[in-house]
């Protein structure tokens, strides 16, 4: 950890002293040590505030669209997760590739403070290390020796891509951890188990909790236009009152128009102040591609075309009742 | 405030019989912006549509509905009657209470209820309707022909003759296409060369017509009446204009290991070669593969021998860019690979031919000169055997699953050329059905029955094995369950017949579709038979599906009337509702570019103001006049910035609202 | 009193007059309702249709709207695949109703609430079929009360 | 490289030969065919209902055990390969098989196809390669005119086989140029040679045979190779009639290599 | 000759157990006859391989249990490999077989005929495959 944070440093010590890059976005730390805020560098004295822990878990490529309104180049620190999401917004047109420098960060798998603070090991938390498939803990009370796989993010524990699928500069080579070739869903599983009742009591309690912050769009790297159809009265589509059909609205419309798209990256569930589960919308539509279109590729390559703007005549068809037309 | 008419019509009993078109009137008085509302026996005769006009002039009607029968029907004529008026044709909607009420609905109570609802719609919507005012597009009088078999030229030579110029591309060195290798024509045995070659002729000295032989479409952009292509002009290595034609510099080539496409690789060409005599133009062409000057940097003995000065090794290939107003597709077809059948030892055994390449045998100006001989041995072969549907109605990876249609009738065509010739020689036939619809059909081949004694066996082959100088055929006889063994000389197969490999990607570059089997889909099966789904561009002959030569001059001809049609206009009216892009809300994503079938959205980049400081922002862009107006657009566009005019977001869902009243 | 209200809701369901909204394409399917109109084939008039240019039109947000102000049910008809007016509409459709359909399901909305389904301008017989079709279904289900906005009348 | 192996009933028995010699020659060609413990017998016919799963356990139990030494699975004999290969196609392409037979067989880890079933002549072509087997013959056949027989099993259906062009094939005759001698291609070597017929039909399984011998001793053939014990022995029983003689692919291999 | 009756009803019993069994359309046959064509034991066959296809589509069973093409077809697969029509002819002339032995007493060979049919030279394989292919 140590050793990628002095990576870090020099990287980004020497592209901005050399005006390869006039901004660079990576990670500092925050008021708690749970916390890693993102941070946005011009100066080289502020190169010393990058760090690189258990807890660097924000996906910053999104923040590329502003930053680029005001700096020509700008080096960006991104994990695998966060490196679909550069992809997408450079094939939604958000981002020019040109004018950013992607440093690379393999990644073993970020930590969920929730999870610490349920063992309560978050109170007094002063240093957190991972060896391996160990997480070494150092509390008031002593240093500990856990599980890392109990601590992390459930979005971790699917990780298709700990390394960045694109990037100019790896900061390291070595694949720090096994991807998860297949994808077992079993969180979507269980409510389609449900019945349709169930499955709408379930979500209308989920739904019923929004407060319509917008926070799961905000974050999310593929919800980029410039004028979100819910910012947008005028055009008549939806209202803001916080009834529970607007509410059940705004997050059909949300899982639908990122369907093809969504990295999977889980941010949308991680910020979403009233625990909506939200990613179980996407990855319901993740699951669905896969099972009737083929392997999901959202972010892997952004000069394909998402699956909802293509097609196949062969494509599985759930609705022909009999044959007719030709 | 809107100020709609409502009129609802009776359609005699038709509609007032089932709905109550008085209430249905009262009630649409009420709906909002609604001014007038009445009611009229017939609005589509003659006093309907006057009272129509006279309500919109006399009660300053700026929205009109029209309670009626379909708008499938009478839309354009309600439309028109307004216009007359002096109101814009696109603020009048229909509600369909005839087809999708009266005459489907018994209970009269609902029947009114319904009629009053979709009422209720139609005015919702009209309220968001905003004049509309069609484009026009000009016409570019010129027309393109892609691919030079009978097919092409026959198309050409039609709109020609009706005084268009025409472009004809054509991708090998000579135009003429399959027929040119065939050797006599079903059902009345003429000489194929004798009818086709006169029309090649006629092709290459009318003055109207352009041939580009040696060469193929690269790119084609624009759309209806002003379609521009890019056509690439392959070296030919020869300057067309100095060839005299002598064939001096075939002659002294030393190259001759190349087999000839023309015959079937049944014998070689060499490097510098025309595919054969009677070929259009007359002028050679160099096989840069197989030229060893090419190859070595040696040779040019065709060049010495050259007194004309033609032969140039520097040419390159050209582009050509030019404007079209129509496009006839004629790319005709394939015999598929027979490798996948080995059970019938074709290209393992020399004596197992195809029917192309027995074309080629039997023709008098074959490799032959028309004597039927064996291409192992060259001698005559005593039992020669037939078998059709080789790969064809075959469910399959190794074969098609339609019927290739014209192989029942050359196989009978075949049999009895040899018959005719050596009445000595035994024709067996191996069939699964014989199929002749088509006039003079059926009697043909019964005649090679009746007549000329070949023997037709219902079944398939089983397996041809090389036996010795003998192919031994194992059958059955499917109608008396017989097994049938033969020891033949020669055997033909009747390869089914394939769309040309490179359909899809021609496909692509005009944005027509092609089906499974990579045929050109035509616009519609039975109605609109020779046109495809892009305006401008139509269909003829084999490209389409398999097809005989005189269905293939007859859609020729019927294509050629379609382009002429089209030519003919001074300009196009565009439909007006089309997509739209509110520059403001676009994201730039370009999804909407992805699903377009017309290619009609494009990105550019505009430039705005934003707090003093100019910002470039990239935008969709739609092309009016290539937009067709299907809206899958609009469902893309998550901001919801592209819309379609007529059928905007706003109004489908003030439909929906009222609907749901 | 809860004997009454129970009484109550069996009259509803008795008197329960399903609301469909039906988006047909203009080019097969509203063709195959007006050919099932000349026919005059029969089917329930709780039946609304929107004409649409093509299935490729239909935007979820319109098959949320209708649930929201009181659709019972919702059809969506375009031409078979590979016949579609505009080539390729109806194939771009196809894949966007297969998912949303299954996320509606998934969210809790009967499947039998959101039909789509392919009807030529010759198949009247199949129009008027699938809408009795769905119209039993829903009629089976009940009122649709999910998805529905509590302010809307119906 | 090592291969779990197959071996099959009849290898054991009447067709000791053809094991015998591939063990020896896999020595020297250095691949080794790891025995597996405990194997049952393939069943000899493919169960082509599609309702039987007893009978295609114990190929399944076989492949599993494949799977779980991690290895390819290599047969000999054209039968064994025939229906190891065609259940192991079944397990991975037909869900209802699948569960079915994982659900009866209750092991560990579901059986979802993932051995790579090689027969011993697709080791020699696609892993070793003819033309380092070549290299690698201390007494090349030279001038024998030796015919491949193929038969049925290997070839068909090509679809799930997918071992050579099922009319037109050329595998062994590849093999046999490598060994140094004169492949014969002759019609019938694609042909059936009465198979299991032979038991209750010998007349007609003497036809069949003889027309295949018949057929490639007009062409000169002077041996014919085959890699089927059953195959072998219809063409056996009607050698006499016929002046071609009939070995194992396996028993030409060993001879070339030097350790017959 | 008697006039064989068509007998449709016939479909809903035996034909679709064979139809179920084998897992093949039979209706997609076209009766080119290429399985009979490439049948290697078609001599011995009183009724061909197209023709128990037709027959079977035609719902005569007893017709085709009641031959002798089932018990000598060797199950070499050339007239699925052939078949224009996808049509796996062997699974159906497994199938037909099976609904025989599948019958208790049905089978076709007994054990106390084996040592009889056996010499000592005949590989195992093939005993195995008479087990599997002639009695259940």
């Amino acid at each position: 950890m140590e050793e990628m944070i002095s990576k870090m440093k020099k990287i980004a010590y020497e592209d901005l002293s050399t005006k390869k890059v006039d901004r660079v976005i990576g990670f500092g730390k925050g008021d708690f040590i749970y916390e890693a805020n993102p941070i946005f560098i011009s100066n080289l004295e502020e190169v010393d505030l990058l760090v690189w822990d258990l807890f660097c878990v924000n996906n910053l490529s999104k923040y590329l669209i502003n930053e680029l309104k005001n700096y020509q180049k700008i080096g960006i620190f991104l994990k695998g997760c966060d490196s679909l999401g550069f992809n997408q917004l450079v094939k939604d047109n958000k981002v020019d590739p040109d004018n950013v420098i992607v440093y690379g960060v393999p990644c073993e798998g970020m930590i969920d403070p929730n999870k610490l603070s349920k063992k309560n090991l978050l109170k007094d938390l002063r240093y957190l290390r991972r060896v391996d498939e160990k997480l070494i803990i150092v509390t008031k009370q002593g240093e500990k020796e856990l599980i890392a796989k109990d601590y992390e993010y459930d979005k971790c524990l699917k990780c298709k891509h700990p390394n960045p699928v694109v990037y100019s500069e790896l900061l390291e080579s070595n694949t720090l951890r096994n991807s998860i070739l297949t994808d077992d869903f079993e969180e979507v599983d269980r409510i389609e188990d449900m019945n349709s009742e169930e499955r709408y009591e379930y979500w209308s309690e989920q739904f019923s909790k929004c407060i319509r912050c917008y926070a799961c769009r905000n974050i999310c790297p593929v919800c980029s236009c410039d004028k979100c159809i819910f910012d947008n009265l005028d055009i008549g589509v939806s209202g803001k009152a916080k009834v529970d059909s607007e509410d059940q609205f705004f997050h059909i419309v949300r899982a639908y128009h990122v369907a093809g798209r969504c990295v999977d990256c889980g941010e949308c569930s991680r910020v979403c102040p009233e625990s909506i589960a939200i990613d179980k919308l996407n990855r319901k539509i993740i699951k669905d591609i896969t099972e009737i279109y083929g392997e999901y590729d959202a972010g892997l390559n952004p000069s394909k075309s998402s699956v909802l703007v293509n097609y196949k005549l062969e494509d599985f068809d759930p609705f022909e009742t009999s044959k007719g037309g030709k | 405030m809107a100020r709609i008419g409502v009129f609802v019509c009776w359609c005699g009993s038709n509609i007032a019989a089932t709905v109550d078109v008085k209430e249905v009137a009262k009630e649409a008085a009420k709906m909002s912006g609604v001014v007038l509302s009445t009611d009229y026996q017939y609005m589509c005769s003659e006093i309907g549509q006057n009272l129509l006009r006279n309500a919109i002039k006399k009660e300053k009607l700026d929205r009109v509905v029209v309670a009626a029968c379909s708008p499938r029907m009478h839309e354009v004529t309600f439309r028109k009657a307004a216009e007359l008026a002096g109101l814009n044709p696109y603020l009048v909607e229909i509600a369909n209470i005839r087809e999708h009420c009266s005459w489907v609905h018994k209970n009269k109570d609902e029947a009114t209820e319904k009629a009053i609802a979709l009422v209720r719609a139609a005015v919702a919507k009209v309220t968001l309707n905003q004049e509309l005012i069609p484009g026009e597009i000009g016409i570019e009088k010129r027309a393109l022909v892609i691919g030079g078999g009978i097919a092409g030229i026959q198309t050409a030579l039609d709109i020609a003759d009706a005084g268009y110029m025409v472009d004809v591309i054509e991708k090998t060195p000579s135009i003429g296409g399959k027929m040119a290798q065939i050797d006599k024509t079903f059902p009345t045995l003429d000489c194929s060369a004798c009818i086709l070659t006169p029309k090649m002729v006629d092709a290459s000295m009318h003055p109207n017509i352009n041939l580009h032989t040696y060469s193929e479409v690269e790119k084609v952009s624009g759309y209806v009446g002003n379609f521009e292509v890019t056509i690439n002009k392959k070296a030919r290595s020869v300057i067309i204009e100095k060839c005299s034609g002598c064939g001096v510099c075939i002659e002294k080539c030393p190259s001759r290991k190349t087999k000839s496409e023309f015959e079937e690789g049944l014998v070689n060409r060499k490097a510098i070669y025309t595919p054969f005599p009677q070929a259009v133009p007359n002028v050679p062409v160099i096989d840069r593969e197989a030229c060893i000057k090419f190859k070595t940097g040696k040779c040019g003995i065709c060049k010495k021998v050259c007194t004309a000065e033609a032969i140039d090794f520097e040419q390159e290939d050209t582009k050509i860019i030019q404007k079209y107003g129509a496009i006839v597709v004629s790319t005709g077809y394939d015999l598929i690979d027979l490798a996948k059948f080995g059970e019938y030892a074709y290209g393992e055994d020399p004596d197992v031919i195809t029917s192309l390449e027995f074309e080629r045998i039997t023709n008098a100006a074959g490799p032959t000169a028309g004597k039927l001989l064996r291409p192992s041995n060259n001698e005559k072969p005593e039992k020669v055997v037939f078998i059709q549907c080789v790969g064809s109605r075959d469910k399959t990876c190794r074969g098609k699953t339609y019927c290739s249609k014209i192989c029942c009738m050359y196989t009978a065509k075949h049999a009895m050329l040899i018959k005719e010739k050596y009445p000595d020689i035994e024709v067996h036939v191996f069939y699964i059905d014989v199929r002749t619809p088509g006039k003079n059909f059926d009697e043909f081949q019964r005649r090679a029955v009746e007549e000329y004694g070949v023997n037709y066996i219902k079944g398939m082959v089983g397996k041809v094995f090389p036996d010795g100088d003998k192919l031994r055929v194992y059958g059955v006889d499917a109608l008396s369950g017989d097994t049938i063994e033969i020891d033949a000389d020669l055997v033909v197969l009747a390869a089914a017949t394939k769309a040309k490999e490179d359909a899809e990607e021609l496909g692509r570059k005009l944005s027509i579709s092609t089906d499974t089997n990579n045929f050109f889909t035509e616009a519609h099966p039975k109605l609109r038979p020779v046109e495809t789904h892009s305006a401008g561009i139509y269909l003829a002959g084999a490209c389409q599906g398999p097809k005989d030569i005189p269905e293939t001059v007859a859609q020729a001809s019927a294509a050629a009337s379609k382009a002429i049609i089209l030519l003919s206009k001074s300009k196009l009216i565009n439909n007006p509702c089309v997509a739209k892009v509110d520059e403001t809300i676009c994201c730039g994503c370009l999804e909407c570019t992805n699903i377009c079938p017309y290619e009609a959205i494009a990105s550019t980049i505009i430039e705005y103001r934003d707090h003093g400081k100019m910002i470039k922002k990239l935008v969709s862009e739609v092309n009016e006049a290539l937009c067709q107006g299907c809206g899958g657009c609009t469902v893309t566009c998550r901001p919801g910035a592209i819309d379609l005019k007529g059928f905007s977001n706003k109004q489908i869902l003030a439909e929906v609202d009222a609907l749901c009243f | 009193m809860l004997l009454e209200s129970k009484e109550n809701l069996t009259i509803d369901k008795e008197e329960f007059k399903p609301l469909i909204v039906a988006f047909c394409c203009n080019w097969c399917s509203y063709a195959g309702a007006d050919l099932a109109g000349t026919s005059r084939l029969n089917y329930p008039a709780n039946i609304r249709i929107i004409k649409v240019p093509c299935s490729c039109r239909v935007n979820p947000n319109f098959v949320l709207r209708a649930f929201q102000n009181g659709a019972d049910g919702v059809v969506i008809a375009g031409c078979h695949p590979g016949d579609c007016h505009y080539s390729t509409g109806n194939y771009f459709a196809r894949r966007r109703l297969t998912l949303f359909t299954s996320l509606l399901n998934y969210i809790g909305i009967e499947s039998e609430r959101l039909k789509v389904d392919w009807i030529s301008a010759a198949e009247a017989n199949k129009f008027a079929t699938v809408m009795n079709d769905v119209l039993e279904k829903v009629h089976k289900l009940g009122p649709n009360r999910k998805l529905r906005d509590v302010r809307w009348k119906r | 490289m090592k291969y779990s192996y197959f071996p099959g009933c009849t290898l054991k028995t009447k067709a000791q030969e053809l094991e015998k010699y591939a063990l020896r020659s896999a020595e020297v060609l250095g691949f080794e065919l790891e025995e597996q413990i405990e194997w049952q017998c393939c069943g000899a016919v493919y169960p082509l209902a599609t309702d039987e799963i007893a009978t295609k356990l114990s190929s399944v139990r076989t492949l599993a055990s494949a799977k779980e030494n991690g290895n390819k699975l290599v047969t000999l004999c054209s039968a064994c390969h025939h229906v190891i290969k065609r259940v192991n196609e079944d397990m991975k392409t037909d869900k209802s098989t699948r569960d079915k037979v994982n659900n009866y067989l209750n092991i560990s880890e579901d059986y979802k196809g993932e051995v790579e079933v090689l027969h011993y002549l697709e080791v020699l072509r696609d892993e070793i390669g003819f033309d380092e087997l070549a290299k690698l013959v201390k007494n090349p056949l030279t001038g024998r005119k030796i015919g491949a027989y193929y038969g049925c099993l290997l070839l068909r259906p090509d679809k799930v086989m997918g071992f050579d062009d099922p009319e037109n094939p050329s595998t062994i005759e590849e093999f046999i140029k490598a060994l140094g001698a004169t492949p014969v291609k002759y019609p019938y070597r694609t042909e059936c040679c009465g198979g299991y017929l032979s038991l209750d039909n010998k007349d007609k399984a003497a036809n069949m045979a003889s027309s295949i011998l018949l057929s490639a001793s007009k062409h000169e053939a002077n041996e014919i190779v085959t890699a089927c014990p059953l195959c072998k022995y219809n063409l056996e029983i009607n050698e006499l009639k016929s002046k071609v003689t009939v070995t194992y692919f396996t028993e030409l291999l060993a001879e070339a290599l030097g350790v017959k | 000759m008697t006039r064989v009756k068509v007998n449709p009803s016939n479909r809903d019993k035996e034909i679709s157990r064979i139809i179920e069994i084998s897992g093949e359309n039979i209706y997609s046959c076209m009766q080119c006859s290429k399985c009979s064509a490439s049948c290697p034991a078609n001599s011995e066959m009183d009724i061909l391989p197209h023709q128990v296809v037709r027959i079977l589509q035609l719902g005569n069973y007893e017709r085709i249990v009641n031959s002798q093409t089932i018990w000598n077809c060797a199950s070499c697969f050339t007239c699925g490999a052939r078949c224009p029509r996808d049509i796996d002819i062997t699974k159906i002339m497994e199938a037909i077989r099976l609904t025989v032995i599948r019958n208790k007493g049905e089978s076709r060979i007994d054990v106390d005929e084996l040592p009889e049919k056996i010499d000592d030279k005949m590989p195992h394989q093939a005993i195995v495959s008479v087990f599997r292919k002639y009695r259940k």
